[in-house]
């Protein structure tokens, strides 16, 4: 494209081997959406009820609250995080949103849930940044504090909501046979700003830029500490949106809820290829990686597998998924 | 023991008739709150047990930790999904999850709460559990009759915050002392999250805090023991009365050893099986189970028997307990 | 000591062209080692500065400083006769000044274009990039691989991530980079290190070109033909300080090795910060 | 030492500011040390129990099972893995050797239980070394399967051991007046073995080097491979101690306990200043950081903290005890 | 092809010395871009060779598939006339084969000594080296301490950790581990690309007091003077593959430089391998 052919010095390859479809198979992505798809197809097979609109449906329905903290999770490992306390800032957020909800009606509750996720997010960010700590260390400390603090404010209680607005994002509604909700409308919402602002714009570059290579990225004259910062801070708004999600799929906050969903974001966001040494990967792959994980546990259901044994066939299959990834990657690519 | 109870249904041939709507086979779920505790694994293998006697099929799902609403929630669509005629679920919450149980409903699945129940009650078609709150009672007012005229000095190794199971046993048990949730003789307070080893270093730390400690609440049984193993290295087994709940076979048998001085003991297998009876007979006919609450009972056991608190020995514990 | 170098600077370096960057008595120390011992600098406007010295004898150190990559611990440096303070490399950058690192500071999984303009990122005309803040990608490979051209060093294409080139590659990219941007000062150190006959001579026609666009230019370089070839003046630094400048004009190349290894020792002018 | 003064081109520093000083802040464990140092004074002054020999014999031994398992830990760290499963498979250690124990013989069980956990650390390895899996997605797959497993294998139960062999490591023994465990005295043993084979061997060397740099590692002709395979295998051998020493604290072997062992480990490998992007770090960090939470736990009870205020305190005490270290460090060094 | 430059090889390579390290129709692609396209080589026993051409014209390829580093997707390798396979650097380094990498290969946190024995380290002598294998850190500092000075690059102790080095002290750490320990083959990409004038020297001093002990060396180098000085043949590398093998003695430095670029065409028989 740019440079004239007398003088290029990496020659193209004799196009003997499809480059095609080496250059597919060679997508970062490639493995995971067949590994997903593979799972489908067994799925179906074992299982009349797996392959239907309904069961679909209910398949994203029960990713949404994983699937939207697992987007805030991306950004944090992208720039060589890791974030411990995003599950506890959304639980502590249901707490805030139906308390104030119920009392100062909706939109204020909304409006202060999202002050408290976002005060939350930026504490983390302020801790890491300006004093430079290990985000581990920085978000299990908040996540200890936070988890303890919730359990306090919220007393041994937990709080049923009923107003609309809070549970809007349960709400379903039909596109054509397909009944779906907002909730799941909000999720993909969320995948897609996301995945914009880190294909599109500058912002993006740089959350790479410093996951990628941290010395570079300052040499560089990024301003480091304000990429880190800020996606701290947005992790505390997607905490919020999490939140509003939990509350329209169960309509009552409680603090003990979504005590893993640090382990199942971090789980989803490295099934979906993205590095936790940062800046390489994506967010959809940690859709997809959401989608394996919840595709395994209800295709097993289906399949009449009991509990234990499905802890066990889900251990090995996200080994045997990620496994898939590597191989057909290596394959190609050395 | 398990046979009395079964014995009853399983003499039909199961699942011919077009009952519940359909001539397939009986498919029960059964959600606990996790798949660790003994209580819950042995609540599982009785309702297998109770399940292939009458010819259904059992699928056994939990949350993955006490309060995950959203686990539980998962597991009553995926098994409303995979066409269940009945579900019976231990919620880990008591409210958390009724709007899923409302849609299971909706679909013609009955639903049973076992050990824990639901608020409001009628939520499900039918409840079977222990009484927690008159179990911790029965725990506190043994420990209080021990005591006698010493002045009570309690530690507690609680469960997990916020249990509603713990929170009935907890209150439960104050109330048996007699003793406000902010009393004095309230000496201190840990939560262990029922795990044997959390219990024994809470309960060392709280030695070191408040060695006078006369009385031990604890959750349940592990964590007595673990309690007790700090009380033992700590050469106050004389000074210090421990109850607990739960009625494991371990825990008769620590109380027969004088571990554990009282513990109240629950049913879980008359839950299970009493739960799969119900969902078989609305199977193959449609009749719904008495509605709300069923008390399985709990039975206080210990060796060393108080005045005006009725008790059994650990002779009988050990041919009444489980796991 | 500090002090009485500064004190003497002006009247030095004052007589021929103004100075464009400037730095007294600066000193950075990494634990016990010293790597910047109380080195002076002085950069004059449009003309090419070399800095030659032994390894180790704190070349990189000096100019990181000068780029706001490193904060000095003592010190004082001055563009235009301005004090300024260096907090980071985008005060640096906000100056005017473009650097060349020797280890490249490129960020290896991102592609060609987006490292090129890492930190200064093109955004599209209209709605979509002053409220959407969508980046014109395509405005930026095509500028990207214009620049690239210039020096031939054999890119396919800018969309390759920066991790698949080859070293020489790599450093023709933080090169054009720096050339591409560079308003007020260029600082390369060791550009060439790693480049062919061919391309380091396309560097030094680069170097040429933009003193002649006005851009002054700092080339830290081991190689005392490309450094006699393009240099103005030459700064020889020695032990963590600046040894003495000389004028190419006046030495031979062996001289000046022996200036830097300290074989020789040079005039008190030259000692002095040159004529 | 080595070169002649002529030619020292980076010149040694005038000695005005005392280097000696600033040498020793420098030192990557100077701030970890402070901090618990720190904590100890505090709660010295908070509770008069606190600073008696019995109290520090009682910390030891509540440390030893973590701490044990925090040595695994570190040397996964170190070669930039992270294990997810060290705790799994201690916990299945100790239900082997409680039913192996009782049935073969104490001696037998224990090569029984070393045979398992080793097996299970080296299939981790091989999986991570053969398949090139990044270590989060096999130790979590394993972790999943190995709990289920265990709670399948042990049925509802508990396992109580009464052997002598078995317990041995939770008998006391008395040193003056100061009374402790031989696993106290094991866990020391430990941490010393595994402390001279990271710096005083060649493995040593190599666990720093596929951890630092993998790719310099390899083209230096280091077997990269191997040294990554063996810090899982040696992980497994650590996770059978840390089994052996668990059923000397607890003579009951439980297929719940230990369910938070991951964080926790990681927690001390971290808090005591090693990488977790591998390379850099080391075994007496981890000690520093495993007793600083063991004291935090002791110290904030002692104190009469309320367990929920108790949790919140020990969030921010960790982060404060890191930032401590970091802030001295910075301070002399940049 | 790979059949006919095999079988031509001998017949052209054969007359002056034997070989010692030889490579036929090496090919190694990445996804859509050949690095290596048909490679071939040829090192005589106690020869310096150079290999020389642009950037990115897959020289540091070249060599990883000799080192080890690198697997290559078709071609052979034979060392003495034998056919060898390196899966990995350590098949090579058995075969006698040390590698300077043009990105040096060493790791950042460990100490300058540790770093030199990577993968080689000495043990005690006795019980304490046999059983407990404790290493002799000791006796591995004063040989690193011996190798390093012979290129006086100013290092101050070699306990400090490689990542406070500078640039040329890296390399001079990575050239020395190649030198003290390479006994087959040495292979040198861009040793002296980082490097001071006077420490070029040096490594070039160097090389020649290896070839001098028997050893052959391979020289990848940009640097036209160094390698006039001291290459016995040049391999002319261009668009992935050996255009030509040429004797310095027979060519101006312009005339190799015009060969690498593509402006002017070798000779029948340099084309061929040279005599
Ligand atoms: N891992 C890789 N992935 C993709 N392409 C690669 C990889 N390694 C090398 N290449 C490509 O192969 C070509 C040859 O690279 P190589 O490093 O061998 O060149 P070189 O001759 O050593 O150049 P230089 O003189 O700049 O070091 C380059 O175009 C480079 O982009
Ligand atoms: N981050 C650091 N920590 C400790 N020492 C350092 C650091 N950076 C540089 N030094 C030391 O400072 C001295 C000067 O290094 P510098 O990189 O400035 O030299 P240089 O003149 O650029 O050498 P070269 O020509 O080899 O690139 C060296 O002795 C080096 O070891
Ligand atoms: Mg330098
Ligand atoms: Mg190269």
């Amino acid at each position: 494209m740019t440079t004239t052919p007398t003088q290029a010095s990496s020659v193209p390859s004799k196009k003997g081997t499809a480059p095609g479809i080496s250059r597919i198979v060679q997508m970062p992505l490639f493995g995971s959406t067949v590994a997903l798809i593979l799972a489908i197809i067994v799925f179906s097979i074992l299982s009349p009820r797996f392959l239907t609109p309904a069961n679909f449906s209910l398949i994203l329905q029960q990713s949404v609250v994983i699937g939207i903290l697992a987007v805030a999770q991306t950004l944090i490992i992208l720039t060589a995080g890791i974030d411990l306390s995003i599950g506890a800032i959304a639980v502590l957020g249901t707490i805030v949103l139906a308390i104030s909800g119920g009392e100062t009606g909706a939109i204020v509750g909304l409006l202060l849930t999202l002050l408290v996720c976002v005060a939350l997010g930026s504490l983390n960010g302020a801790l890491v940044t300006l004093l430079k700590l290990p985000p581990f260390i920085v978000t299990l400390g908040a996540f200890t504090a936070i988890v303890a603090a919730t359990r306090l404010f919220a007393g041994s209680q937990t709080f049923p909501v009923s107003d609309p607005v809070l549970t809007f994002l349960g709400t379903s509604f039909k596109i054509g046979s397909f009944v779906t909700t907002y909730g799941v409308v909000a999720m993909l919402l969320v995948y897609l700003v996301v995945g914009y602002a880190l294909t599109q714009t500058a912002w993006g570059k740089h959350v790479y830029a410093v996951g990628g290579n941290p010395v570079a990225a300052r040499l560089s004259g990024v301003k480091s500490d304000r990429a880190i910062f800020s996606v701290y801070l947005v992790a505390g708004v997607i905490a919020m949106i999490a939140a509003w999600a939990a509350l329209g799929r169960i309509p009552n906050a409680d603090p003990n809820a979504y005590q893993n969903a640090n382990l199942e974001t971090i789980t989803a966001v490295v099934i979906g290829g993205t590095s936790l040494f940062g800046g390489r990967g994506g967010v959809l792959g940690t859709l997809i990686g959401t989608l394996i994980v919840g595709v395994l546990r209800n295709g097993l259901t289906l399949a009449g597998v009991d509990n234990l044994y499905q802890n066990i066939a889900t251990g090995i299959l996200v080994v045997a998924a990620v496994a898939a990834d590597q191989f057909m990657r290596r394959k190609s690519a050395r | 023991l398990l046979l009395g109870t079964t014995a009853c249904s399983s003499g039909d041939s199961s699942g011919d008739e077009g009952s519940g709507g359909s001539g397939e086979d009986i498919k029960i779920g059964l959600i606990t709150k996790t798949d660790s505790n003994p209580f819950f694994v042995k609540m599982r293998e009785s309702a297998q047990e109770a399940a292939e006697e009458n010819g259904a099929e059992l699928i056994a799902l939990s949350g993955a930790f006490d309060g995950d609403n959203e686990g539980q929630v998962a597991a009553i669509e995926n098994l409303v999904s995979q066409g269940v005629q009945g579900i019976m679920i231990t919620p880990n919450s008591s409210s958390g999850i009724l709007a899923a149980i409302k849609q299971a409903r909706d679909q013609g699945v009955l639903v049973v709460a076992l050990d824990t129940a639901t608020d409001p009650e009628d939520a499900v078609d039918a409840t079977f559990a222990t009484d927690n709150f008159a179990a911790g009672v029965a725990q506190g007012s043994w420990v209080k009759a021990s005591l006698g005229d010493t002045e009570p000095k309690v530690v507690m190794l609680d469960g997990t915050p916020g249990g509603t199971v713990d929170t009935f046993r907890h209150d439960g048990f104050l109330e048996g002392m007699g003793l406000k949730e902010d009393a004095p003789e309230v000496l201190g307070m840990e939560n262990t999250n029922g795990d044997q080893t959390k219990a024994q270093t809470a309960m060392e730390n709280l030695l070191q805090r408040a060695p006078e400690a006369n009385a031990l609440y604890t959750i349940n049984e592990p964590a007595a023991a673990g309690g007790f193993a700090a009380i033992k290295a700590a050469g106050k087994e004389d000074q210090i009365v421990i109850g607990s709940i739960d009625g494991s076979c371990t825990g008769v048998e620590n109380v027969k050893n004088g571990v554990i001085g009282a513990t109240v003991m629950q049913f879980p297998t008359k839950m299970a099986s009493q739960g799969v009876e119900a969902i078989v007979a609305y199977a193959k006919d449609g009749t719904k189970p008495k509605a709300g609450f069923n008390d399985t009972g709990s039975e206080l056991i210990t060796d060393k028997p108080v005045e005006g608190l009725p008790s059994k020995d650990t002779t009988w514990g050990a041919e009444n307990c489980w796991g | 000591m500090n002090e009485t170098s500064a004190a003497a600077a002006p009247a030095v370096g004052a007589p021929a062209q103004p100075l464009a960057l400037q730095a007294r008595g600066l000193v950075k120390r990494y634990g016990s080692v010293t790597a910047i011992n109380g080195a002076d600098f002085d950069l004059r406007s449009g003309e090419v500065l070399a800095v030659i010295g032994d390894n180790g004898a704190g070349k990189s150190s000096l100019i990181k400083a000068l780029a706001g990559a490193v904060v000095p611990d003592e010190g004082e440096i001055r563009m235009k006769g301005e004090v300024v303070h260096f907090r980071n490399t985008g005060d640096a950058r906000a100056h005017g000044i473009e650097t060349v690192y020797q280890d490249l500071a490129v960020i290896p999984a991102l592609d060609i274009a987006s490292n090129l303009y890492l930190g200064r990122e093109i955004r599209r005309k209209g709605i979509m990039g002053s409220l959407f803040r969508r980046l014109d990608m395509p405005a930026m490979r095509e500028e990207a691989s214009k620049h690239l051209s210039e020096l031939k060093i054999g890119i396919k294409s800018v969309n390759q991530a920066v991790e698949t080139l080859s070293g020489g590659q790599r450093q023709g990219v933080a090169v054009s980079r720096a050339a591409a941007f560079g308003k007020g000062v260029i600082i390369m150190d060791e550009p060439t290190a790693a480049l062919g006959v061919r391309e380091s001579g396309q560097v030094i026609e680069l170097i040429k070109s933009i003193r002649d666009r006005g851009i002054p230019v700092v080339l830290i370089s081991h190689d005392m033909p490309h450094v006699f070839e393009v240099a103005d003046r030459i700064h020889v630094h020695r032990l963590g300080r600046r040894a003495a400048v000389v004028d190419p004009k006046q030495r031979s190349m062996s001289e000046v090795v022996a200036l830097m290894t300290g074989a020789e020792r040079p005039t008190d002018l030259e000692a002095a910060g040159g004529a």
